[in-house]
């Protein structure tokens, strides 16, 4: 579908840019949290217990190729949107004094995945609707630090998804 | 054990309709059944109004069943709120029997000038409106804002009298078109204010940026070099900030427009020499809407430039 | 879908014991099974300690079944709350396998001047204490309250950090002795407060008695009769009150004491004639216990006794 020219494409692209960038500077902060309060700032020193966590990440490969598909890639990141949505409940059971801040996050997350789906409505592309509620179970861990170091790797990836996700926003600016 | 219940009472009033518009007619039956009366049993029944507690003549006649019928009719009812007593005389005094409160008033008012904005500390949307003039009737407000097509409607209710609410950051959708409009409700109608479609981020009220250092450039005096930052909780945002200055004795400010982009420095030139200048600056969301806000002017900082 | 879970780790902490006694010593050993860290089976294995940030020298042998084993001893441990990691050098970065916290703090504080006061309105009993020094460990405290031998010990918990709570009535035995204590532990010890033995009746806290009026006895001028009242809610009780009054220079005040019974007058003389003089009253439960409390003084009434 031809987008570039279409000015509330544009005009949903200039927010939720925006958007993006609000909410990766709250993971950037609940990073921060993780840091202060648990000591798990660095993944170069956590490369080798990570392996026993064998944490998967979204998927966003649509959003990676050259000539990428803004339907294909506006389902992957709402996709993932929802699985990190459920992931923080494991963040907030790690920080229960920040569980505003995790919240916010949510709730954005949430907001941010409901705009692309309205966009996509307007530009007749086939949309899920996600249950708002939270049904997937909680990851268990083997022991308290695993779920530290799980905690902080679900951050990070996420913090990567989001990255990814911008560059494929700011590139349907161009198009 | 106490008994508390007993009969409907012998006389029952009714009034068509309960609320009136101000000034309008009101029609209204006081049936007195003799038999319910103990007391009234033999004598002649004799109804009398009593609207609040002036006496009001109404018509009386014979109903079904051996009951006494009083009509009465107000053609102009311009009481906002008075009792209708059904009376009957007995033993020289005036028996109230039966009453009914009458209201009337006005539709209410089309609420205007809503405007509103958004509260970045917890991204509460705070809106005011006017009322207009008062109904005299129990009228429920309520501010209603729905994200789009098919979403529910949710909102706020101001508290007692107010014409502002907050609707709470759970209750929006950020960085999307939302209808938001006020809607007022009493016995004789409902009105509607105008219709906002906005998005909450573009009614963002910012905290002023501040004014980090001011500097002259050395080799041509008559330049300065000004470096500011945005205020927390912005970072994220393309904003659009404006500088003011002036010598104490110049009578306007320079204003300088269009100084874009997130914290940063800027340069002006054309400074006297050996002046001291005020210079404060602001800003607001780079969005296409008209209604976003600008910050309050950010707090003055004095720079003295060098002397020729 | 997100799957986390994943194997136990191929390191493994343990601090004996994880809460210490500040200033004391704490060991600790980490023992790594090389085969179970994928990336690291050729390597030579070099373990490292870190206290929160700080690296601290370990002593490293082979333990049983190949693996690797290092203990630490720190003499004086005296943070409140670190995290002990253990760490192993791997193409030349520092690798964090597992990590334990580690606390430190004192046996609880024996909880000191116990007091309760019971309030006639809900009668519930408030009991407040004082803490004492502050463990530094996470610490239950708990008031305990039982009626006599073999009852059930129920009570309350104080809310958040606040030193005090209430016995709610339904747990009250009222008119007997109850023991009443604090009990404080956290992972170092308990310790109880002194325990009191009180009908919580003894330590009911009353309203004051009011002082309906005051007048001359006629002959003997130089007397007065005083009436008064006692509070709502403590008809019932057999009373011990107390009198005081003075003129507004006397210095200090004169105290009539052993007032017993219910509501009711009493008289008193040697008053000095056309002087302003200014009552008050007090109650307390006439019950054998030091502990009663006396009600707050009534509001003052002011009487002016005859001219000669």
């Amino acid at each position: 579908t031809e987008l570039s020219g279409d000015q509330d494409f544009q005009l949903f692209l200039q927010r939720n840019l925006e958007f993006t960038r609000k909410i990766r500077g709250d993971v950037a902060a609940l990073q921060r949290v993780v840091c202060d309060t648990l000591q798990l700032c660095k993944e170069d020193e956590l490369v080798l217990v990570r392996q026993d966590l064998d944490i998967a990440q979204a998927p966003l490969e649509q959003c990676h190729k050259r000539t990428f598909q803004a339907e294909t890639c506006f389902s992957q990141i709402r996709a993932g949107l929802h699985i990190y949505h459920s992931s923080l409940a494991t963040i907030q059971a790690l920080l229960p004094g920040h569980t505003g801040l995790v919240e916010t996050l949510q709730l954005d997350m949430a907001n941010l995945s409901s705009n692309i789906q309205q966009q996509m409505d307007d530009l007749g592309l086939a949309t899920v609707t996600y249950p708002t509620e939270n049904q997937d179970p909680l990851p268990t861990f083997s022991s308290n630090f695993h779920h530290q170091v799980g905690g902080f790797f679900i951050l990070a990836n996420f913090q990567r998804f989001l990255e990814t996700a911008y560059r494929a926003l700011r590139h349907l600016t161009s198009l | 054990l106490l008994h508390l219940g007993g009969t409907l009472g012998c006389a029952s009033v009714s009034v068509r309709p309960p609320i009136v518009p101000l000034g309008s007619a009101v029609t209204a039956s006081c049936t007195i059944q003799r038999e319910l009366c103990r007391g009234l049993e033999q004598d002649k029944v004799q109804i009398r109004w009593m609207l609040d507690n002036k006496l009001v003549a109404g018509s009386q006649h014979q109903g079904p069943g051996g009951t006494e019928v009083s009509n009465l009719t107000l053609p102009r009812f311009n009481h906002t709120h008075a009792r209708l007593w059904c009376c009957v005389e007995w033993n020289g005094t005036k028996q109230r029997l039966s009453m009914a409160e009458i209201r009337a008033g006005y539709p209410p008012a089309k609420p205007l000038n809503l405007s509103c904005a958004l509260n970045l500390s917890d991204y509460g949307l705070t809106c005011q409106w006017e009322q207009g003039t008062d109904s005299h009737l129990p009228t429920s407000i309520v501010l209603k804002c729905t994200g789009s097509r098919g979403q529910a409607v949710t909102g706020c209710t101001p508290r007692g009298g107010h014409s502002h609410c907050t609707v709470p950051r759970q209750l929006l959708q950020l960085y999307r078109q939302m209808e938001i409009w006020v809607s007022a409700t009493n016995a004789l109608g409902t009105a509607e204010s105008e219709h906002l479609h906005i998005d909450p981020m573009d009614v963002a009220k910012l905290d002023p940026p501040t004014l980090q250092s001011i500097q002259s450039i050395p080799f041509q005096t008559d330049c300065i070099a000004l470096a500011w930052d945005v205020a927390w909780g912005t970072e994220h945002m393309e904003l659009q900030c404006e500088l003011r200055y002036r010598a104490p004795e110049d009578p306007a400010w320079a204003l300088v427009t269009g100084i874009v982009g997130q914290a940063g420095t800027t340069q002006r030139c054309g400074f006297l020499f050996g002046t001291q200048y005020h210079f404060q600056m602001r800003c607001r969301r780079n969005s296409a809407s008209a209604l976003a806000y600008w910050s309050e002017w950010s707090p003055g900082r004095n720079y003295t430039t060098h002397e020729k």
